[in-house]
């Protein structure tokens, strides 16, 4: 029989682990940061994971939504980065908090109802920035650090992407 | 009985609508914008008929293009569902102008109720107790004045508004002028008037609200009490029935007091007269909403009868079928209104394709949803996907059996507030029923680090290469094709989105 | 209350009893065959430990196995469900000399019970009112005088039955001989004992049956009566509750007649006293199910009790939490058992994988189910997959949900009773109550052609093509691709029976 | 534009008609018998599909199981078979009721309990010939036609596959 050996290294929260899975028949063996980790798996539904790991029977769910990986297991939830050796692209991801310049973005597509501080003006931390609007709500965006808007990307009536930055602080 | 009727609604409450009437052997007319083809109220609904584009004001609010899909098909009745024209005395006219039945009240106890001033004077006529306020719209000069009067904190209000919006707090004159401003803005945006009052503000309310139902030969009855304190920028979250802190005698006084301003109003059909209840015990009149409320299962539930069936039965011209000493409330009912939006992010809105839905089930757990997996949550309505709602025979036991019906649901592909949920049944306040209108302002966000075993973070790391092993698709660690997903999966929305004047109200 | 639980079960009832100890925050031990690995109440449970291969006998009936398991686990408690070991009296005395809680009965009720020729001596002594017949097993011989003498039509049953195994009706002495030996051999395979026994054919008889439950300081009440006449093969299809037949003076008697029995054999827990009820609403005593019926849920709407969390509460120590004057019914409920078997092929099994599973929901629809989308149903156990329970206000709205609930249920990859059901639900006699146990036997088969509307054949015509077009598998039409599917879905199942001695009582 | 035309043969119950799509942006056109048929047609959920027609909203299921596809709308279920001009395979479908000799088939997978008759013994329409197991349920196979048994593949104790041939009457 051959083994197809796979290692993977995953961030959950703070933590980054080295995961190694070796496919064995139906299932996995499965070693974590060098030890092996004695567990049953199976997927009975896409989405879905079984895990049997010394009689604990533990479903596990990965939600994925606006692009981003959470696992939910035992009523916690973990976003979850994975990096796959055959993948380096991976390494950059979320410097959204950067050090000096922090971005405003927008969390959802909608639509710049008001704008409430011009290019220059020092904002406090949490002080309104900019209003959009979705699903007939409306959100205030708040400056994410004490500082001044150094950038304002839209203006009042653009409509925007989820993703998209709309001004920055420094 | 009615032939067949037209529901002028989308979503959960039109689904709603629609298994009543199948229920009923009454044929059911679906109607939909661009965007809904695919709903699932369309594709339950006997017959179905487009009424434009995506934005609600030229679909969902557009009076004559619901009127010739009603003349179209034949209904010889509309129902309004909640939202949208649900509140609209003006639809409800033309409707029986057009020879079709409304299913509400009459439009003259629309209109009263309607106009939050005018609901005031005739309330305080009929000898509803009443929160301290302007009973009429005020001009900013006016509105510091009483301000200073009744004494901060006070709430500016929308005359024409419901649901929170074109509402602020407002708890020092300083803040008064930004608040009133804000107010106008929305209240216009969301009412096309920008009319707002003044109210005291009662601190830590509780809000609880009274069922009431009216036939059109002058029977009318109250279903007990649904108490929503827990809210969210005074937009309801849970709701249960009974309240925990409404006892016989509370339930019956308050029974009669809504009876009483329903009939002063002339009302008939369902409706819910609101209240705050503070501290002490004592309520005030809050509003009335002359329709179908969000939350009107926990009243079915807990008093074993269909407010949907009832609806339809009393504007056909039935009789009530039953009399006050006939409602008996039993057990414990708790309702769980989920969202397409991020509680971990602010609760904004989270449009988008449903790519997985699990949904609970078993003892005591029922769902009015208005979804279904592969279905994409448009960006123009309203976030509500669907309400989860169980009962048990006492309050301990629904919440348990609400934990344990939100652990078995699963949504994937958007984000919802099934989460906050679980926080919210978790809390040693809300299990002691120690909850008001504040209550989950001050729940603390759940930024907390996973409490779990710390076995669960090795388990979850585990999971995560074993989806990614699957072939399950894994978006994080994968940036680029997660940029593709994400474009092709909302473009065009945006782009109609960029179309659009903003969005309308439902 | 107890700390931990073992399911000693599978399929709904296991996934039934998982929810009840969640929602009484009690963790919850799954054992499984190897074929069940991912079966729902493997993946529900807190906790899941193997227990053998897949015939019942080396899993689910392996007394050794479960013990093992429930030691390894630390379950202070098991919960037979119904069928395999629930009615076992040796393996819920081996649950106490184990120091394991069986939540049932007191082994000595279950064998008193469980041999119907005891239990009909028991009753007689007790006065309960009895079928004339043999009071304990005969040979042929015996047979034949005895069956002369109370004349025919007359049944043959097996003493340790249940279920409609081993039971055959003989209508003339002819047909004697041949029915008592496949009576013998279906016994002795189903039971592992050949005894059987004779009792009087009562014509169309109703079966009513009454659940009762008793704590262990000697309260007991009853809850009201299920009618499940609508039976294929003496196996209930439809239950109801309550039965359209009985009134309050017949509730009343047929219950205290029923504590009567259950008291004489010192019972305790949940349990059902079955009846058959004549023309004239004379009632016999048939048999008492020392268990958890199937269609328990259908009490459970009408009282708004939870009878799993009662079941568990009285085997922890708890008394009794209500009267028999706090039993009140109300509305009614009605319980479809959904199966894998073709309603339009002789009702063969139909095992295989759940390849689209779309269930109903909303107002007073409740599932209990032990199966998921892309499950594959094994063929070595029970076919029941879910159970469809509807509560409405009456019979008729409950009859009217019902039918809308299973327009709502869609089931594709294996065949299912579906359809029978909306059959039945159609038949003015359901819907007049007019039923007894032949009813089902009566309805014509379902081979006639489509009613409908001519317009749907066409509808259904484009479809199939734009099945085809839009790539959706259609298997017809394909046959090359079809044997492949189909032999890849299902040779490791055949192999395995191939290898087993046929199959087991569940 | 350009428009892919396919047309399709469907038999379903007794008739057989032929249906001719034209996939128009989104959606299809569609002829029956040569006659355009006006209809909207989406697919909400595989195994799903939505027509509106004239006013009329159908939900269309389609069932397939035992590698038969039932087409299931406004309550009716129809037996489809689409013979695509592009495989012909599909003509010899369901012979199963030839005129002298016929078959008896498992239904499903299962055991054989009991035989209950020998070649060339002579059976009425109807007859139990053979009784087979699964899922603890005992199910007789009956003779499909007065006759006699002319073959008779299995023996007690065997475990046949659904689709097996078990016997013959003729």
């Amino acid at each position: 029989m051959i083994y197809e050996v796979t290692i993977y290294e995953v961030t959950t929260g703070e933590e980054t682990r080295e995961v190694e899975l070796v496919r064995a028949g139906a299932g996995w063996r499965c070693k974590l940061d060098g030890k092996e980790l004695p567990l049953d798996a199976v997927f009975p539904q896409p989405g879905l994971l079984s895990i049997l790991v010394d009689g604990a029977s533990l479903e596990v769910r990965e939600e994925i939504s606006a692009g981003q990986s959470v696992i939910v297991v035992g009523g916690e939830r973990f976003t979850a980065s994975v990096r796959d050796p055959r993948s380096y692209r991976s390494r950059r991801t979320r410097e959204a908090g950067g050090q000096g310049v922090r971005k405003i973005v927008a969390p959802m597509p909608g639509k710049v109802v008001r704008v409430l501080a011009k290019v220059g003006a020092a904002v406090d931390a949490g002080q309104p920035v900019l209003v959009i609007e979705a699903m007939k709500m409306q959100n205030e965006l708040k400056a994410p650090k004490k500082g001044k808007v150094s950038k304002l990307n839209v203006s009042e009536g653009a409509a925007v992407e989820a993703g998209q930055v709309l001004a920055e602080v420094e | 009985m009615f032939k067949k009727v037209l529901i002028a609604n989308r979503g959960e409450i039109a689904v709603r609508v629609i298994r009543a009437c199948r229920e009923l052997s009454i044929a059911s007319v679906a109607v939909f914008s661009d965007v809904d083809r695919a709903a699932l109220h369309v594709t339950q609904a006997d017959e179905a008929y487009p009424i434009g584009p995506a934005a609600a004001r030229e679909s969902y609010l557009n009076v004559s293009r619901i009127l010739e899909a009603a003349r179209r098909s034949g209904a010889d009745a509309i129902h309004p569902g909640y939202g949208f024209l649900s509140e609209n005395a003006d639809f409800a006219r033309a409707c029986s102008e057009a020879g079709i039945k409304f299913i509400g009240p009459p439009a003259s106890a629309m209109e009263l109720m309607g106009s939050k001033t005018r609901a005031r004077q005739a309330m305080q006529a009929a000898g509803v107790p009443m929160v301290p306020g302007s009973a009429k719209g005020l001009s900013l000069p006016e509105t510091e004045v009483l301000a200073a009067t009744i004494a901060y904190p006070v709430m500016i209000k929308a005359a024409a508004g419901g649901g929170g919006k074109g509402m602020r707090l407002v708890r020092a004159a300083a803040e008064l002028r930004s608040a009133f401003e804000t107010a106008q803005s929305e209240a216009l945006r969301a009412f096309n008037s920008q009319e707002v009052y003044l109210e005291k503000f009662i601190d830590c309310p509780r809000h609880i609200e009274i069922q009431v139902l009216g036939d059109e030969h002058g029977n009318m009855v109250y279903l007990g009490e649904r108490e929503c304190s827990v809210q969210r920028r005074h937009q309801k979250v849970i709701e249960e029935a009974p309240s925990a802190v409404v006892d016989e005698d509370l339930r019956r006084r308050m029974g009669e007091v809504a009876v009483q301003a329903a009939r002063s109003a002339g009302y008939t059909n369902a409706g819910t007269v609101e209240f705050l209840v503070d501290q002490k015990f004592n309520f005030y009149f809050l509003e009335m909403n002359t329709r179908l409320q969000v939350e009107h299962p926990v009243t079915e539930l807990v008093t074993g009868l269909d407010l949907v069936h009832l609806q339809l039965r009393i504007a056909s011209g039935e009789k009530l079928p039953l009399r006050q000493a006939d409602v008996v409330l039993r057990g414990h009912a708790l309702e769980c209104r989920i969202y397409a939006e991020d509680p971990e992010n602010n609760f904004f809105p989270s449009p988008g394709k449903i790519t997985r839905l699990l949904r609970p089930s078993g003892p005591g757990v029922r769902e009015d949803s208005g979804v279904y997996e592969g279905w994409t949550v448009p960006l123009d309505y309203d976030p509500l996907l669907s309400k989860l709602i169980v009962y048990a025979p006492d309050r301990p036991a629904a919440v348990a059996r609400m934990r344990r019906a939100l652990d078995e649901y699963f949504v994937a592909g958007i984000k919802t507030n099934l989460a906050l949920f679980r926080r919210i049944l978790e809390h040693p306040d809300f299990a002691a029923a120690r909850i008001d209108t504040g209550f989950l302002d001050r729940l603390p966000a759940s930024s907390r680090p996973p409490q779990g075993p710390a076995g669960l973070s090795e388990i979850a790391a585990v999971s995560a290469a074993l989806f990614a092993a699957s072939g399950a698709p894994l978006a994080n660690g994968r940036p680029a094709r997660r940029r593709e997903d994400h474009g092709n999966g909302k473009t065009s929305a945006w782009q109609r989105a960029a179309r659009r004047e903003g969005t309308e109200r439902q």
